[in-house]
C-alpha cells in the first residue's frame, strides 16, 4: 500500500467570509486504501472533501492527481476526472428514481433522447455487482429508507467509474448492521484500486476499515498516522488536544435501580406503524430505547410526543393520562422530544440562538414565561455553546454540535420532566458528545426522566439504566443496562426467542 | 406560490467565494441594523431627494402630509402583507377584499350616520371570516395560500358585484370617511395632521411590538421552518390562520381609509395586492419566510408611493410609469440579493427522510 | 377505511397523479352532462364542443409553458403580457401581407422568446424570486405596450386567421397544434436531458448542481419555452382577432394559467407533475366554463364559482397527495389485530432494503 | 403623473391628436350631427335617428317572432355605465316578450375578454337557434372577424356601441359618438374659462376608440384655444387615483377646469379641490347622479356629456323590428345631447330615487320594471 500516492493535496488554504477554515493542509491518497479525516465538529474535514470535490475553490495550494496538477472548478470537472464524492448533505432526488438520481447529469443518450432502459439497466448491474438487489432501479428514491438512500449515493458515486471517491460521515444516519453493508462496499472499492477518503465520528469505523489517519483540527492539519500506529485514546487526545478520560460519564448509583417516583409510563400503546408499547420510566433514570433502523423507534418517541399519536393504549406523565394529541399537549405536561433531524426538525436555521432558544416558550407558555426566559442564557452558557455573534447570531452559521446545543437549551428551557431525546448525538463531535451525556446525567440527577434513542449501542449501553428494544414495531425485550451488545442486537435482529426475552 | 423558501429555487447558492469577497466578516451579518430595512431605508431617501430636486415645497408640510394620507393604506396592507409573507405565505386577496369591504359600506351605509357604527363592526366581522378562510383553507386543507387566496380574490370580486348588481350602489356617510379624509386641523407648519396618517403609525407600531412578541417570534420560526415550529409545540395552523386574519383585518383598515379618502368607485381596490407583495419585497423582505422586518415591509410601501409620486413629479407618461416601476422592482431585490441579504440555500436537505414530517407542517413542504 | 376511500387510494396508486386528475375530468363531464341532461341541455353539441376546445387551446398554450417553469420551482407571471406583445408584433409584422406570415410568426416568437430569456436571466444570474422577476417584466411590457400602441394594431392575412377559426370537425386547428405540442412537451420532459434536468433543478438545484447539471441552464430554458409558449398564445390571439390587442394583458391568463398547471397536479415547489396532468387541467377549467356558459351564468356568480371550484379542487387534491406520502401502515388500526410476528427465519442483518 | 409636451416645446404641444384615433371627417360629421334633428318621437329618443338610411329587412322576417330566439354576446357588464344600460335592456326585453315581439333572450358575458367574446359568438353561430344575434363588441378591431363569421351564419346580427370595422351587420346602433361627447366637454371649458386658464384632463384608459375618440376631440378643440392643458392622466377610474393626482396637481400650482372622458370618479375629483381649501374647478363629468349631485349640492360651474345610455333599448327594438320585417337604419345614430345647467333639477328629480352610479340618460322610465329594477338591483 506504499508507492507514489495517485492524489495529493498540499498547502490547501480555504476562508470563508474573512474567517480561515482550512491553513495549509496536506493529504496524500492512495489507490486501493482507505484514508480516514477526523477532527471535531468545524474541524473543516467536509470544507477540505469540497474543495476536493470541486464545490468550493481554495484559496491557496494545490491538488495533483497522478502527479499532474489539477484544479476542479466545478464538481463536475472533479467526477470527470475521477474523482467522487458522498457529500454529508443529503442529495438525492426524492421524486425522481434510483436510476434517474444515479445518472444524473450524465444521462445515455440513443438517437438524442435519453435512453432510460439503458440507465436502468446500468443501474441494476451496480447494484447486482454490490450485491444489493433488494434495490430496484425504477423505485422512486422518496420510497427507500434512509440506508437505502444512502446506498444509492455510493452507487451513484461508483457509477462515475471513479478512482477516488469521499464519503463525508456515510454512517451518519445508518444502523449499525447497516454499516456492515457500508463495510462490504468499501472492501470491494478497495479491491478494485479505489482510494477512499472517509470522514466519520465513529472512531470504531475508523479502526474498522482505515490504513491511515488524518487529524484536522480548527482548520489546521495535525498529522498523519498509520492506523496501527494510534490507538483511540491517542486518536482523541490529537483530536480534541487533551486526553479524555471516560467517555461515558458514571450512571447515578446503584444503576438500573429505580431512583425516583414513575414519571413517563406507557401501556398497550399502538397506531399504524408500533403496536403493544408498554414501559415505564422513572425520575432519575435514563431509559435506553434501542433497536435497528426502522424499528419503530422515533415512532414511539413521535406517539409520546403527540406528533403521529397512539391510537390505542394510555400514556401517563407524572400519573396523569396524557395522551398527548399535538407537541403542545406533550410540551405542556411536561415531556419533551430532542429530534433526531436537528436541521428540519429542530431549528429554524435563519433565526437567532435566542429566538430558537426561546421558541418553546414562545409557543407553548406565551404569558408569563419571562422569569424562565431569563434563564436561558445561562442555560446556554452551561452548555458551553459557542456562538461568535453572540446569542443574537443566526444558528445557521453554527457548527452542528453547537447547533444541538441549541436544540437542548431550548428543551431545557421548558423545564421538562420527561425528555425523550432521538439520536442527540448524531454528526456532532467527541467533546460535544460527552457535553451532551454530562448534561443527562445532570438531568436525571435533578429527577428528570430520560428516554435515549440512539443507534449506536456503545452509547446506548453505556449511558442508559436500563434498556427497551425494538423489533419492527414491537417490543422485543427488556435489558438491563449493563448488557453487552450481542444481547442488544440478538433482540432487535429477533434472533433471540421472544418469549423468552420479553418475560 | 411558489414559495420558495430560497430566495431563487433554482440558481445555485451564491459561491460562498463571492460573499467572501464582499463581505469583511462573518459576525457583520448579525450586528448589521437588519440590512434589508438599511437598503429600503436608504432607496426612499434617494427618492425623496430627488422628488425635492423636482418639487421643493414637497416637504413643506401640507404637500408631505397628503403624501403620508395617501400612503398610509398601503403602509397598512404592507403590514398585514408582512405577516402573511414572513409566515411562509401569500395573500393575493387583499385587493378585492378592500374593494369589497367598501362596496359593502356604501350599499348598507347608504348616506345613514346612524349606520356608520354598525357596519364598521359588520366589517371587520366580514374581515375576519375572510382572513378564517384564507387561513383555515390554506393551513388545514393544505392548498397553496396562493392558490387559496387567488380564489377567494376571485369569489370576493364576482360575490360582491353580484350582489350589488354590477356597480356599487349607495353612499357612505360623513362620519365613515373622517379617517380616511380629514385630520387634526390647525396644526401650525403642517396645516393637518390626517387621521390616516396617525392610524398608519399606529399599526406600524404595533407590528413592530407584536413581532416582539411572542406571537411574532412564534410567527417568524413558522415561516423559516414550519416543521420544527410544529415540533416545537407551535400550533402552526393557528399562527398562520392568525396571520391571515390580521391581514384581512388590516385590508379592512385600509379600506376604510380608502373608501374615506375617495369615496365609492367601481374600480375600488384593483391591483393592490400586487402593489402590497411589491411593496413588501421592496422592503427585503424574503418571499418564503422567515425573514424581515414590519418596519422594512412599511418603509417598502412608502417607497412605492413615493416612486408614484416622483414619476408624477418628472412628468413621466403615465403608460411608461409601469414599466419604470417594474425595472425598479427588479433591481432592488437584484441588488438585495447581490448584498447577500437573501443568500443561502432554503430548501431543508437532511439525510433522514422521515414521513412524519408531512403530518406536522401546514401547507406546503 | 371505508370501501370508497380504500378504492380511491388503490385507483390513485395504479393511476398516479395524472390519472387521478384524467379520472376528475371524466367525472366532470359525466356530472356536467348530466346536470345539464336534467335541466333539457345538452352539452356535447358541436357549439359546446368546439367552444370547450376553443377555450382549451389558449389556456392550453400558456399552461403548457407555465408547467415547464413551475417544474423548474419558479413562475411566471409575465405569459399574458408576453401573449399580448406577440400578437402585436405578428400583427404588425405581418401587416395584412400574405408573404410575410412566416416572418411575423418568427418575430412574435423571437420577440417572446427573449423576454423568457430575460426572465431567466434574471431569476438565475440576478437572483431575484421569479414572483418579482416575472411581475417585473410583465409590468415593463405592459409599459412598452400602453406607451406604444393606442389600441389595437395591424392586420393578420386572411391565411394566417385559419389558424384561430379552421376546424377539423368538431377540433379546431389551435386545438390539434397545442395538443400536439403538449405531446412534444411530454417527450422533452421525459426523454430529453434538459427535460431530466428540469425535473432535477425543480426537485433540489443544489443537488443538481452537484450532479454536474448547469442549475441556471435548465431553468433559463423553461422560462424561454414558457414564453414561447405564451407567443404561440399570442398568435393564436392575433389569428383570431385579426389584428393585435395590448389590452390582453388584462385578461388575468396568467393565474388562469397557474391553476391550470396546479389543477393538473405539478406541485407548485417544483420537481414534480408533468404537461399530461396540465392538460386535463386545462380541460377541466374549459368544460366548467362552458357548462356555465351554456347555463348562461352570470359572470359576477362564474367568478364565485371559479374561485370555489378551484380552491375545492386543489383542496381534494391536496388531500390525496397527503395521504399518498403518508408511511407504510405496520399496523392497521381496523380489522383483526395483526398476529405477533413469528420469529424470522433468516436474521436480518443481510440484505438492505430486503424489508421493503 | 402627465403627458406633457416635451421641455423645449411650445405650449400647446401634445394637442395634436393621435392620427390613429383622429379622422377629420367623422369629428366634423359628429359635430354637424349634433345640431341635426333626428327624425322620431322626442319622447322616444331610443327610437330616434338622425339621418337614417333605411334598410329592408324583409328577408329575416320570421312568423311568429315571439318564438324567436334573440341572442346577445356582451363585451362585459364591467363598469356602471354598462350596468345600467344592460339592465335597461332586460327591462325593455321583458316588454317585448310580453308583447310576444321576441322569444327567448339568450346572453353571455365575455367580461372584457376579446377571445371570450369571439367564442361565444362563435358558440352562438354553431348551435345555429339563433334568430337574431346583438353584439356590443368590447374591441373593434379584434371583434371584426367574429362579427363576419355572424353575419355569414345569414342571421341578422346588429351591433352596438363599440363599432366593428365591417359593415355586414343589419345594422349598427350608437350615438352620435365619442368626438361630439370630447367636443361637448371642451367647448364648454373653453366657453366658461378665462383665457390662460389652466385645464387638467382625467382620462380612463388608453386604447379605447370610444373614449380615444373624446380626447382626440378635445385636443382638436383646446389647441385652437386660449386655455393651458396641463396635461393628461390616466386614472384606471379608480378614485383614489383621481383624487391623488388631482391634489399633486393643485399643490404645484392652480387648475381652473377639468375635462374628463368619463364622469365616473368625478366627485374624487372635485374632493381633491375641497381638502386643499381651493375653489372648484370649471368641470365637464358625465351624466352619472354622484357627479350631477355634487354639481347641484355645491352649485358647481360644469357640464355633464352624454354618451347615452338609453341606447341598451335599441338593439333589442331593433331586433323585434327585424324580425317582423321592418325597415331600420343601416347605421343608427341615436341622439346624443349633453345635460346643461337649465336641464340639471329635471334630470335630478326624474332620477330622485336612482343609485349615485346610475345615469341620468337611461331612458327606461316608461318601461314596466321602473323604478324597482334599477334601484334594486
Ligand atoms: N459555506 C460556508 N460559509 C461560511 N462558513 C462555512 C461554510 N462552510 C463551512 N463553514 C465553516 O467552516 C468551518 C468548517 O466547517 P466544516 O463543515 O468543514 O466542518 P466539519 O469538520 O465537516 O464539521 P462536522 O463534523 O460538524 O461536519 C465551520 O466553522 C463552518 O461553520
Ligand atoms: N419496514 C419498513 N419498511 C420500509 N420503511 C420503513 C420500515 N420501517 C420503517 N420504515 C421507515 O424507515 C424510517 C425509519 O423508521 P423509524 O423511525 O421507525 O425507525 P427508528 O428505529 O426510529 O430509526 P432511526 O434510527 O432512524 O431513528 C422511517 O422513514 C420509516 O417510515
Ligand atoms: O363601455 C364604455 C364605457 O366604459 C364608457 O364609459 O363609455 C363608452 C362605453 O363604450
Ligand atoms: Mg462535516
Ligand atoms: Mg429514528
Amino acid at each position: 500500500m506504499t508507492g507514489e500516492p495517485l492524489l495529493r493535496m498540499r498547502a490547501i488554504t480555504k476562508s470563508f467570509l474573512g474567517v480561515r477554515v482550512l491553513h495549509g493542509v496536506d493529504l496524500d491518497l492512495r489507490a486501493g486504501e482507505v484514508h480516514a479525516l477526523v477532527g471535531e465538529n468545524g474541524a473543516g474535514k467536509s470544507t477540505l472533501m469540497k474543495v476536493l470535490a470541486g464545490v468550493h475553490r481554495p484559496d491557496g495550494g494545490t491538488i495533483e492527481l497522478d502527479g499532474e496538477q489539477v484544479a476542479f472548478e466545478h464538481p463536475v470537472r472533479a467526477q470527470r476526472a475521477g474523482v467522487a464524492t458522498v457529500f454529508q448533505e443529503f442529495n438525492l432526488l426524492p421524486e425522481r428514481t434510483v436510476a434517474e438520481n444515479v445518472f444524473l447529469g450524465r444521462e445515455p443518450l440513443r438517437r438524442g433522447l435519453v435512453d432510460g432502459r439503458a440507465m436502468e439497466r446500468a443501474t441494476a448491474a451496480l447494484l447486482a455487482d454490490l450485491g444489493l438487489e433488494g434495490i430496484a432501479p425504477w423505485q422512486k428514491v422518496r420510497s427507500l429508507s434512509v440506508a437505502e438512500q444512502q446506498i444509492v449515493e455510493i452507487v451513484k458515486a461508483l457509477s462515475q467509474d471513479a478512482r477516488v471517491i469521499s464519503m463525508d460521515e456515510p454512517t451518519a444516519a445508518l444502523a449499525d448492521h447497516e454499516v456492515e453493508v457500508l463495510y462490504r462496499i468499501i472492501g470491494r472499492l478497495r479491491e478494485r484500486g479505489v482510494a477512499v477518503l472517509y470522514v466519520s465520528h465513529r472512531l470504531k469505523e475508523i479502526f474498522d476499515l482505515a490504513a491511515t489517519i488524518t487529524v484536522l483540527k480548527d482548520g489546521d492539519l495535525v498529522g498523519t498516522w498509520p492506523a496501527q500506529e494510534l490507538g483511540p485514546a491517542e486518536l482523541v487526545r490529537q483530536m480534541v488536544g487533551r486526553p479524555v478520560s471516560a467517555v461515558f460519564p458514571e450512571p447515578l448509583e446503584p444503576r438500573g435501580e429505580h431512583v425516583g417516583r414513575v414519571r413517563l409510563s406507557v401501556a398497550g400503546g399502538g397506531n399504524s406503524q408500533v403496536d403493544g408499547i408498554g414501559f415505564e420510566v422513572r425520575g432519575g433514570e435514563i431509559l435506553g430505547l434501542g433497536g435497528l433502523q426502522g424499528s419503530g423507534r422515533t415512532e414511539v418517541a413521535h406517539a409520546l410526543f403527540g406528533i403521529a399519536r397512539f391510537t390505542r393504549g394510555e400514556v401517563r406523565v407524572d400519573g396523569r393520562v396524557v395522551n398527548p394529541r399535538s407537541p403542545r399537549q406533550a410540551v405542556r405536561a411536561g415531556l419533551v422530544l430532542v429530534t433526531e433531524d436537528r436541521k428540519s426538525q429542530g431549528l429554524a436555521l435563519h433565526q437567532s440562538v435566542l429566538a430558537n432558544g426561546r421558541l418553546v416558550l414562545d409557543a407553548v407558555f406565551p404569558f408569563g414565561s419571562g422569569p424562565r426566559a431569563r434563564r436561558l442564557p445561562g442555560v446556554l452558557s452551561s452548555l458551553e455553546l459557542v456562538a461568535r455573534g453572540g446569542h443574537g447570531q443566526e444558528v445557521q452559521y453554527l457548527s452542528g454540535g453547537n447547533q444541538q446545543k441549541v436544540v437542548l437549551a431550548k428543551w431545557l428551557a421548558a423545564e421538562p420532566g420527561v425528555m425523550v431525546m432521538d439520536e442527540p448525538t448524531r454528526g456532532i463531535d467527541v467533546g460535544a458528545k460527552q457535553a451532551v451525556y454530562r448534561l443527562m446525567r445532570e438531568l436525571a440527577a435533578d429527577g428528570v426522566a430520560i428516554v435515549l434513542i440512539t443507534s449506536e449501542l456503545p452509547e446506548l449501553i453505556g449511558m442508559a439504566d436500563r434498556l427497551v428494544v425494538l423489533d419492527d414495531g414491537r417490543i422485543a425485550g427488556e435489558l438491563p443496562g449493563d448488557a453487552d451488545e450481542e444481547a442488544v442486537m440478538a433482540l432487535a435482529t429477533g434472533s433471540a426467542p421472544r418469549e423468552e426475552a420479553a418475560s | 406560490m411558489t414559495a420558495p423558501a430560497s430566495p431563487t429555487p433554482s440558481a445555485p447558492p451564491p459561491a460562498p467565494e463571492a460573499d467572501a469577497r464582499r463581505r469583511p466578516r462573518l459576525g457583520a451579518l448579525s450586528s448589521l441594523p437588519r440590512g434589508g430595512t438599511a437598503t429600503v431605508a436608504l432607496i426612499l431617501l434617494l427618492i425623496f431627494v430627488v422628488i425635492a430636486t423636482q418639487n421643493p415645497s414637497f416637504f413643506e408640510g401640507p404637500p408631505l402630509m397628503g403624501f403620508g394620507k395617501k400612503a398610509a393604506p398601503l403602509v397598512i396592507l404592507a403590514v398585514g402583507q408582512y405577516l402573511v409573507i414572513v409566515s411562509g405565505e401569500f395573500d393575493l386577496s387583499v385587493g378585492s377584499l378592500v374593494g369589497a369591504q367598501v362596496v359593502i359600506a356604501a350599499r348598507l351605509i347608504d348616506g345613514d350616520e346612524a349606520m356608520t357604527w354598525p357596519v364598521l363592526a359588520l366589517m371587520a366581522g366580514f374581515g375576519l371570516v375572510v382572513g378564517l378562510v384564507n387561513g383555515l383553507v390554506t393551513t388545514l386543507l393544505r392548498v397553496p395560500s396562493i392558490i387559496t387566496t387567488l380564489g377567494t380574490m376571485l369569489v370576493l370580486f364576482g360575490a360582491v358585484r353580484f350582489w350589488t348588481g354590477g356597480a356599487p350602489t349607495g353612499a357612505l356617510s360623513e362620519a365613515f370617511r373622517v379617517p380616511g379624509r380629514n385630520g387634526i386641523e390647525n396644526v401650525p407648519v403642517l396645516y393637518q395632521i390626517p387621521w390616516a396618517l396617525l392610524i398608519a403609525v399606529a399599526v406600524v407600531v404595533a407590528g413592530v411590538l407584536l413581532m416582539r412578541s411572542p406571537y411574532g417570534r412564534t410567527l417568524m420560526a413558522t415561516g423559516d421552518n414550519d416543521t420544527a415550529a410544529a415540533f416545537s409545540g407551535v400550533r402552526v395552523w393557528s399562527v398562520r390562520t392568525l396571520a391571515f386574519v390580521a391581514s384581512s383585518l388590516l385590508a379592512t383598515l385600509a379600506a376604510v381609509l380608502i373608501g374615506g379618502y375617495a369615496g365609492v368607485t367601481a374600480q375600488v381596490g384593483q391591483g393592490l395586492e400586487f402593489t402590497a407583495i411589491t411593496a413588501v419585497v421592496l422592503g427585503g423582505v424574503v418571499l418564503g419566510g422567515g425573514r424581515g422586518t414590519v418596519l422594512a415591509a412599511a418603509l417598502g410601501a412608502l417607497t412605492v408611493e413615493a416612486l408614484f409620486t416622483l414619476f408624477n413629479q418628472l412628468y413621466l407618461p403615465s403608460t411608461i410609469q409601469p414599466a419604470a416601476q417594474g425595472l425598479i422592482i427588479i433591481a432592488a431585490v437584484a441588488y438585495a440579493s447581490r448584498r447577500g441579504e437573501l443568500r443561502l440555500p432554503g430548501r431543508p436537505r437532511r439525510r433522514p427522510d422521515h414521513p412524519t414530517e408531512h403530518t406536522l407542517g401546514s401547507s406546503r413542504r | 377505511m371505508t370501501p370508497l376511500r380504500t378504492t380511491v387510494r388503490s385507483l390513485g396508486s395504479r393511476l398516479g397523479t395524472t390519472g387521478l386528475v384524467y379520472a376528475a375530468l371524466v367525472v366532470l363531464l359525466a356530472v356536467s352532462s348530466a346536470f345539464l341532461a336534467a335541466r333539457g341541455a345538452t352539452l356535447f353539441t358541436t357549439a359546446n364542443t368546439v367552444d370547450l376546445f376553443t377555450r382549451s387551446s389558449l389556456l392550453g398554450f400558456l399552461a403548457i409553458g407555465q408547467t415547464l417553469v413551475i417544474l423548474c420551482r419558479s413562475l411566471d407571471l409575465s405569459v399574458g403580457h408576453v401573449a399580448a406583445l406577440s400578437a402585436l408584433v405578428a400583427a404588425t409584422t405581418m401587416d395584412g401581407d400574405p408573404s410575410r406570415i412566416v416572418l411575423g410568426a418568427a418575430a412574435a416568437l423571437g420577440v417572446a422568446a427573449l423576454i423568457g430569456l430575460a426572465n431567466g436571466l434574471i431569476v438565475t444570474g440576478l437572483r431575484v424570486n421569479p414572483f418579482i422577476a416575472t411581475l417585473g417584466t410583465a409590468l415593463v411590457v405592459q409599459g412598452y405596450l400602453d406607451t406604444t400602441f393606442q389600441g389595437p394594431a395591424g392586420s393578420v392575412p386572411a391565411a394566417f386567421q385559419t389558424f384561430g377559426y379552421t376546424r377539423i370537425g368538431p377540433l379546431p386547428v389551435s386545438t390539434l397544434v397545442m395538443l400536439g405540442l403538449a405531446v412534444a412537451a411530454v417527450v422533452f420532459l421525459h426523454r430529453t436531458r434538459m427535460g431530466y434536468h428540469m425535473y432535477a433543478v425543480g426537485g433540489d438545484a443544489e443537488v443538481a448542481r452537484l450532479s454536474g447539471v448547469r442549475a441556471g441552464v435548465p431553468v433559463v430554458t423553461a422560462h424561454v419555452l414558457c414564453s414561447i409558449t405564451a407567443g404561440v398564445a399570442g398568435l393564436l390571439l392575433a389569428a383570431r382577432f385579426g389584428t393585435g390587442n395590448p389590452q390582453v394583458y388584462a385578461n388575468g391568463y396568467e393565474l388562469e394559467a397557474i391553476a391550470a398547471v396546479v389543477l393538473g397536479g405539478t406541485y407548485l415547489l417544483g420537481g414534480r407533475g408533468g404537461v399530461a396532468g396540465t392538460i386535463a387541467g386545462v380541460f377541466v377549467l374549459a368544460t366548467l366554463d362552458t357548462v356555465f356558459n351554456v347555463l348562461a351564468v352570470d359572470p359576477f356568480v362564474k367568478d364565485v364559482l371559479r374561485g370555489a371550484v378551484l380552491i375545492a379542487a386543489v383542496a381534494v387534491y391536496a388531500r390525496g397527495q397527503h395521504s399518498r406520502t403518508a408511511a407504510r401502515v405496520r399496523f392497521p388500526s381496523t380489522g383483526p389485530p395483526a398476529p405477533p410476528p413469528s420469529p424470522p427465519s433468516a436474521p436480518k442483518t443481510a440484505p438492505l432494503g430486503g424489508r421493503r | 403623473t402627465t403627458d406633457t409636451p416635451d421641455d423645449d416645446a411650445a405650449e400647446g404641444a401634445g394637442l395634436t391628436p393621435d392620427e390613429e384615433w383622429f379622422d377629420q371627417e367623422e369629428f366634423d360629421t359628429q359635430l354637424a350631427q349634433r345640431d341635426i334633428t333626428p327624425e322620431g318621437d322626442p319622447e322616444q329618443p331610443w327610437l330616434q335617428a338622425i339621418e337614417p338610411e333605411w334598410t329592408d329587412t324583409s328577408e329575416f322576417a320570421i312568423d311568429d317572432p315571439g318564438d324567436a330566439t334573440v341572442c346577445f354576446s356582451n363585451a362585459s357588464v364591467s363598469n356602471p355605465w354598462r350596468v345600467t344600460g344592460f339592465i335597461t335592456m332586460e327591462q325593455q326585453v321583458e316588454a317585448l316578450q310580453d308583447e310576444g315581439r321576441i322569444g327567448e333572450f339568450r346572453v353571455s358575458d365575455a367580461a372584457d375578454d376579446d377571445n371570450q367574446q369571439i367564442s361565444d359568438i362563435q358558440a352562438f353561430v354553431d348551435a345555429g337557434d339563433c334568430d337574431a344575434i346583438i353584439i356590443s363588441p368590447s374591441t373593434t378591431a379584434t371583434l371584426t372577424p367574429a362579427v363576419e363569421t355572424a353575419c355569414e351564419s345569414g342571421v341578422p346580427v346588429i351591433v352596438f356601441d363599440r363599432g366593428v370595422n365591417t359593415d355586414c351587420m343589419v345594422t349598427f346602433i350608437h350615438p352620435i359618438g365619442g368626438y361630439a361627447y370630447g367636443a361637448d366637454a371642451a367647448e364648454f371649458l373653453v366657453d366658461e374659462l378665462e383665457p390662460g386658464s389652466t385645464v387638467l384632463a382625467l382620462r380612463i384608459l388608453p386604447g379605447v376608440d370610444v373614449l380615444e375618440h373624446r380626447w382626440a376631440a378635445a385636443q382638436t378643440i383646446f389647441d385652437d384655444s386660449e386655455l393651458e392643458v396641463l396635461g393628461f392622466e390616466f386614472t384606471g377610474g379608480d378614485g383614489a387615483q383621481i383624487k391623488d393626482l388631482v391634489s399633486q396637481h393643485l399643490q404645484r400650482g392652480s387648475v381652473d377646469g377639468i375635462w374628463m372622458d368619463a364622469g365616473d370618479g368625478a366627485v374624487a375629483g372635485l374632493e381633491a379641490f375641497e381638502d386643499a381649501g381651493q375653489p372648484y374647478p370649471v368641470i365637464a363629468g358625465e351624466d352619472e347622479l354622484s357627479f350631477m349631485r355634487k354639481w347641484d349640492e355645491e352649485d358647481i360651474t360644469a357640464i355633464a356629456p352624454v354618451y347615452s345610455n338609453f341606447q341598451w333599448r335599441t338593439p333589442v327594438l331593433a331586433a323585434s323590428m327585424i324580425l317582423a320585417g321592418e325597415e331600420v337604419p343601416s347605421e343608427w345614430v341615436l341622439p346624443q345631447e349633453p345635460i346643461r345647467e337649465e336641464e340639471l333639477q329635471d334630470y335630478l328629480e326624474r332620477n330622485a330615487d336612482m343609485p349615485s352610479l346610475h345615469y341620468a340618460k337611461f331612458g327606461g322610465e316608461d318601461l314596466p320594471g321602473f323604478p324597482e329594477a334599477w334601484t334594486d338591483r
